[in-house]
């Protein structure tokens, strides 16, 4: 998380009530935009919350947002073959109503741009799942000028699912997995994002340069 | 864009460009995508509406923009052929085709014929595959996800054919220049024709319960319409031009592989409607299913399938430079390789079809349609971001 | 006075109970039924359970004003408010609701009060579709409110009576007494109008997700979309048993659980109808199904009325 | 070339190469490039624009501009491949004559900063967003320099000179033989 604390300095994110600055925005804009960064939330305890994450992991929701190749994998995921609505997984076409982020593989600064905006429109406890190499290390994309290399820089990853593409069983066992971490307990990478808030945002202000929304979408 | 400048619905002129005034509550400016299950791949369409009509269309691309070209530069010419593939998802196949094609013309390299067969066997299939695809999304689009079960399943009957083939299901990295890969595992061209048949099957059902259906027509008719005289202004080819009576087929223009040797006819309609683009690309398929089975027919049974190479970590290739096309599901798709002599391609340009269909074409169609209606009209094109970015 | 009060508290709470679970279960059946025509094995039967256990444990929430909190709110007291003046089973005290002489009326305008609670509630929301599904939605109902209106006319017009339970009781004897039968117009009407209520295809252009995903609910989440979930169930069922009571003789047996068997059967195969056209049809553009509703249905709306009036 | 010879006695066109029988290469100037692609189109009948791209020659400071036309009639190809300096590039646009060159314009100036006056939304982001550094397709733009500063790379790749590593690792004793 230390890697580079040198660019912590030049981007200012508070104003000194700990508001946002949401310094992107015009200013005939800034009063649209809600200023507060995200809270953690902290979780229930004992065997209720065990209860809400059993229901949370039996019913995930995929955000209907094919940000890479590896959307094309979903198609035969959602058809009858593989039929994954009967583990309880569906898409949903918002980010509001959906749970389960897919990363489709490799983000250009373009679409990270979307895939942030989306992610934190997305109400907590929430997910993402890396799909495919590219997700991971940069896979075929490593040295492209326009592909991000790791996506847990920008956005907190859950499961990462390796190759080029994965096939749907993969995807399957990886959304095996991520039901197994939720029932666990484990999937509170909502409230990471949270706690190393600036982290992240500095992280993604680096790449995107022209950020022309506010620093936290609610 | 503006067609009717007296129609009051559409905003005033200033300097040629129409003036939006979102204040005044007549026009609202929404965005369809990248985040939104109704367009296809990663793309954005930017609109203006007015009511339920749609009075200006933008289209913004670049969403999947990885800077193909320029990786190419920096990788020498077997290191590029995996990386090509991954230019267009659903049909993988003419991208390797072509890379391999222009490849084999500037080091001048002549494959073996039953190569030239596998290879024409292989992007048939890919063909077929594509339109697999593709009819789920058009019913998809209008609403009906039970013509997407069916066929995506389908689908992937073939992709499991591919990778017996290839052992890739989506990325097969099949044909390298040279030749191709591997050879047919034992059994396979039985299954491939049993597949074929199921495939058949299903088509039929799939005719019925979409196209002789009462609200699909009834979407689907007039809905975009190109006319002949747009085909060349925009650059249309493929199934989006045949539609529209134009009958222009690579395949059958400049024959490539072995079309020359099988007997097939161009498929044209008359009109290019979302319907029409339908109907043709339905007959397309079964004219697909006759060619595979005509190559299986006719295809040498034994030889060679790969020719001997230099050394290919470090094979220079003469200078020079060339084009080569082929006609994919949605149409003209050509590599541009030019070589300076050295061991990695200076410039790779990759020519495909979306590019002008999903661009200029697009924002000229959408222009007076429902806002209901641009999915479908966005898949009718079949258009396909990744080949536009790149 | 207290223990009458007492009573009925209880026996609308016991029927409130029964309404809910089946018409959750039935929504996870019919999407079985759905993903079979389809060739999948499709969600579990309580997966919707699940879905509103899952909304309700979000722990954020964004409001976008009071608007916003009570949209679902309308829309869920919209979906009560019809189910609980509707007799479930003829003669049983238990799940009489609240019927009363004028109830017909009174259910029809609540069929549309949850929609305009909605319609304000999405309208607060900011998101450009949601208005748009909105106003979809609106005019589509207007649309299909008049055949149905004709319809239940037709009917009231038969038996002289505005009440669910007088229009029942008149049915009772046999199936050779139902409106299906006596008044087939009336019927075919109403049954027409009711392809567009249920948002199936080929009407279900209000959250058509392909277009403007997904219309009015764009901006509902976490517990907001708990309770349009819930009301979704509710409002299915009450709809249905409707539908049951005034065109299929509604459910009517001494012995209460085979009157409920009987209330589930007919329910299940009405709600069966939707989901057979949903699957089999594209949907409609606005305009198309809005000319769809003012012509057919309408005219056999018409003609039942006319057919009564003679 | 029958429309190589007659061009040639009004412009200034040079070096046919016919690369196949159906595909042609010639060079025009600058300044008669459109003109002659007018005169393809309109009298020759190449009416497919089939793309038009730039090739860095950086080591001759040259741009080589390549526009692809197709004749539909005789299934030929024509290359016309016009050469400018690599300094503030500027070309005639050619939107008026094929409506979706106006696309290839805009990535064009994007990926490479050639600049084509008039050419309708010529400054709007095609492909990249909020770009600072030099127009990415040009040569002396090193796209793994840029990565590895920009986007974290994940420490463990490695890459060798397949030659190198061969000899070193697979096959220390037969190096030689090669």
């Amino acid at each position: 998380m230390s890697d580079n604390m040198n660019d912590m300095d030049q981007i200012q994110l508070f104003n000194d009530q700990g508001r946002l600055l949401n310094a992107g925005l015009p200013d005939e804009e800034k009063a649209l935009f809600c200023d507060a960064a995200p809270q953690v939330d902290a979780p229930y305890r004992g065997i209720w919350e065990k209860f809400l994450n059993w229901a949370r992991s039996e019913s995930l929701w995929i955000l209907g947002f094919g940000t890479g190749c590896g959307a094309i994998e979903l198609r035969p995921l959602m058809t009858s073959r593989y039929d994954m609505y009967q583990y309880g997984v569906q898409p949903r076409p918002t980010p509001r109503q959906a749970g389960l982020f897919i990363i489709g593989g490799y983000a250009s600064v373009k679409t990270m741009k979307r895939i942030v905006r989306s992610y934190e429109q997305m109400q907590g406890p929430k997910f993402v799942l890396g799909l495919g190499s590219c997700t991971v290390n940069g896979g075929m994309y490593w040295d492209s000028y326009n592909t991000i290399n790791r996506l847990d820089h920008y956005i907190p990853v859950d499961v990462y699912i390796a190759g080029c593409m994965p096939r749907p069983e993969a995807l399957l066992a990886g959304i095996n997995e991520l039901k197994k971490l939720i029932k666990e307990g484990k999937g509170e990478n909502a409230n990471k994002y949270a706690e190393n808030f600036e982290w992240y945002k500095r992280n993604q202000k680096k790449i995107i340069k022209d950020w022309n929304m506010p620093d936290y979408n609610w | 864009m503006v067609k009717e400048k007296e129609n009051s619905k559409f905003p005033p002129l200033v300097d040629g460009k129409s003036q939006y005034d979102l204040t005044s509550g007549k026009y609202l400016r929404v965005w369809q995508g990248p985040q939104h299950p109704g367009i296809t791949g990663n793309m954005s369409l930017e609109l203006t509406i007015c009511g339920d009509e749609i009075i200006d269309c933008k289209t913004h691309v670049g969403y999947l923009h990885r800077g193909f070209e320029k990786l190419m530069e920096r990788r020498k010419y077997i290191q590029c052929f995996p990386v090509v593939c991954r230019i267009c998802v659903p049909e993988p196949d003419f991208n390797e085709y072509l890379f391999a094609a222009c490849t084999e013309e500037l080091a001048g390299i002549q494959i073996p014929e039953r190569a030239e067969w596998i290879r024409t066997l292989n992007l048939e299939m890919a063909r077929l595959t594509s339109f697999l695809m593709w009819i789920g999304g058009q019913a998809g689009s209008f609403g009906m996800g039970t013509i997407g079960q069916w066929t995506v399943t389908l689908r992937d009957y073939m992709l499991d054919l591919f990778e017996e083939l290839t052992g890739g299901r989506i990325y097969h990295m099949y044909m390298l220049p040279g030749g191709v890969r591997a050879d047919f595992p034992p059994g396979w061209i039985n299954k491939l024709l049993d597949t074929l048949k199921t495939v058949e099957k299903t088509l039929d059902d799939v005719e019925l319960a979409m196209m002789h259906n009462a609200v699909f027509k009834m979407r689907a008719k007039g809905l975009g319409i190109i006319t002949p005289d747009m085909v060349d202004k925009y650059g249309i080819t493929g199934p989006n031009a045949r539609a529209a009576g134009v009958a222009r087929d690579i395949r059958k223009d400049s024959p490539y592989l072995v079309y020359d040797k099988l007997d097939f006819e161009i498929v044209t309609g008359t009109k290019s409607d979302a319907y029409g683009r339908c109907e043709v690309r339905i007959k397309e398929m079964y004219q697909s299913i006759d060619l595979i089975r005509q190559i299986v027919e006719k295809m040498p049974k034994e030889g060679p399938f790969f020719t001997k190479l230099p050394n290919v970590l470090h094979w220079r290739i003469p200078a020079g430079h060339t084009y080569k096309r082929a006609e994919c599901t949605r149409g003209e798709y050509g590599f541009y390789v030019q070589s300076d002599g050295s061991d990695k391609p200076r410039r790779t340009y990759v020519r495909g079809p979306s590019y002008t269909h999903a661009v200029a074409l697009m924002e000229h169609l959408a222009i007076r349609t429902n806002i209901a209606d641009t999915a479908g009209l966005m898949v009718s094109l079949h258009t396909y971001p990744p080949e536009i970015e790149r | 006075m207290l223990t009458s009060i007492l009573t009925k508290a209880l026996y609308t709470l016991i029927s409130f109970f029964v309404i809910l679970n089946y018409s959750l279960l039935l929504l996870g059946t019919m999407a079985r039924v759905r993903a079979k025509v389809q060739g999948r094995i499709g969600q579990p039967v309580w997966q919707p359970y699940i879905d509103i256990i899952k909304n309700n444990a979000r722990r954020s929430g964004v409001t976008h004003g009071i608007m916003f909190y009570l949209g679902p709110v309308f829309r869920l007291a919209g979906g009560l408010g019809t189910y609980f003046f509707i007799p479930v089973i003829f003669g049983s005290k238990i799940f009489a609701n609240f019927s009363f002489s004028g109830d017909v009326l009174l259910v029809m305008y609540f069929i549309f009060f949850g929609q305009l609670g909605m319609a304000l509630g999405a309208g607060e929301s900011g998101h450009p579709y949601s208005p748009i599904g909105v106003a979809r939605g609106l005019a589509q109902m207007t649309a299909f409110e008049l055949p149905f209106s004709l319809a239940v006319i037709a009917v009231a017009a038969q038996y002289g009576s505005f009440s669910i339970t007088e229009i029942v009781a008149a049915q009772q004897g046999g199936w050779q007494n139902w409106v299906a039968f006596t008044n087939p117009f009336a019927m075919a009407a109403g049954m027409l109008a009711f392809l567009g209520m249920s948002m199936n295809n080929p009407f279900s252009i209000v959250i058509a997700p392909q277009e403007i995903p997904i219309g009015p609910p764009t901006e509902m989440h976490s517990s907001f979309l708990g309770m349009l979930q819930t009301n979704r169930a509710i409002f299915n069922g009450a709809k249905m048993v409707l539908f049951m009571n005034l065109f299929f003789g509604g459910a009517a047996h001494p012995n209460i659980f085979i009157a409920l068997g009987i209330m589930i059967m007919k329910t299940f195969l009405i709600y069966l109808y939707v989901v057979f056209v949903g699957v089999s049809f594209p949907r409609f553009r606005t305009e198309q199904s809005i000319r769809f509703f003012l012509g057919v249905p309408t005219l056999l709306g018409l003609i039942a009325v006319i057919q009564q009036m003679i | 070339m029958t429309e190589f010879n007659e061009l040639s006695r009004q412009f200034q066109i040079s070096d046919l190469k016919e690369q196949r029988a159906d595909l042609h290469f010639f060079h025009a100037s600058k300044e008669h490039a459109v003109a002659v692609l007018t005169s393809l189109k309109e009298k020759y009948g190449y009416t497919h624009l089939v793309f038009f791209t730039v090739v860095d020659h950086l080591e001759k400071n040259e741009f080589h501009l390549t526009y692809m036309l197709h004749n539909y009639e005789k299934h030929h190809d024509m290359g016309v491949v016009v050469k400018i300096a690599r300094e503030n590039v500027q070309m005639e646009s050619i939107h008026h004559l094929w409506p979706a060159a106006a696309t290839y314009q805009q990535e064009i100036r994007e990926m490479y900063g050639v600049e084509f006056p008039g050419s309708p939304g010529l400054y709007e982001n095609f492909a990249l967003e909020g770009w600072e550094d030099i127009p990415p397709m040009r040569r002396d733009f090193d796209t793994k320099e840029y990565s590895d500063k920009t986007y974290y790379p994940r420490p463990g790749r490695e890459s060798h000179d397949p030659r190198e590593y061969m000899k070193e690792n697979l096959y220390p004793g037969e190096a030689e033989t090669w």
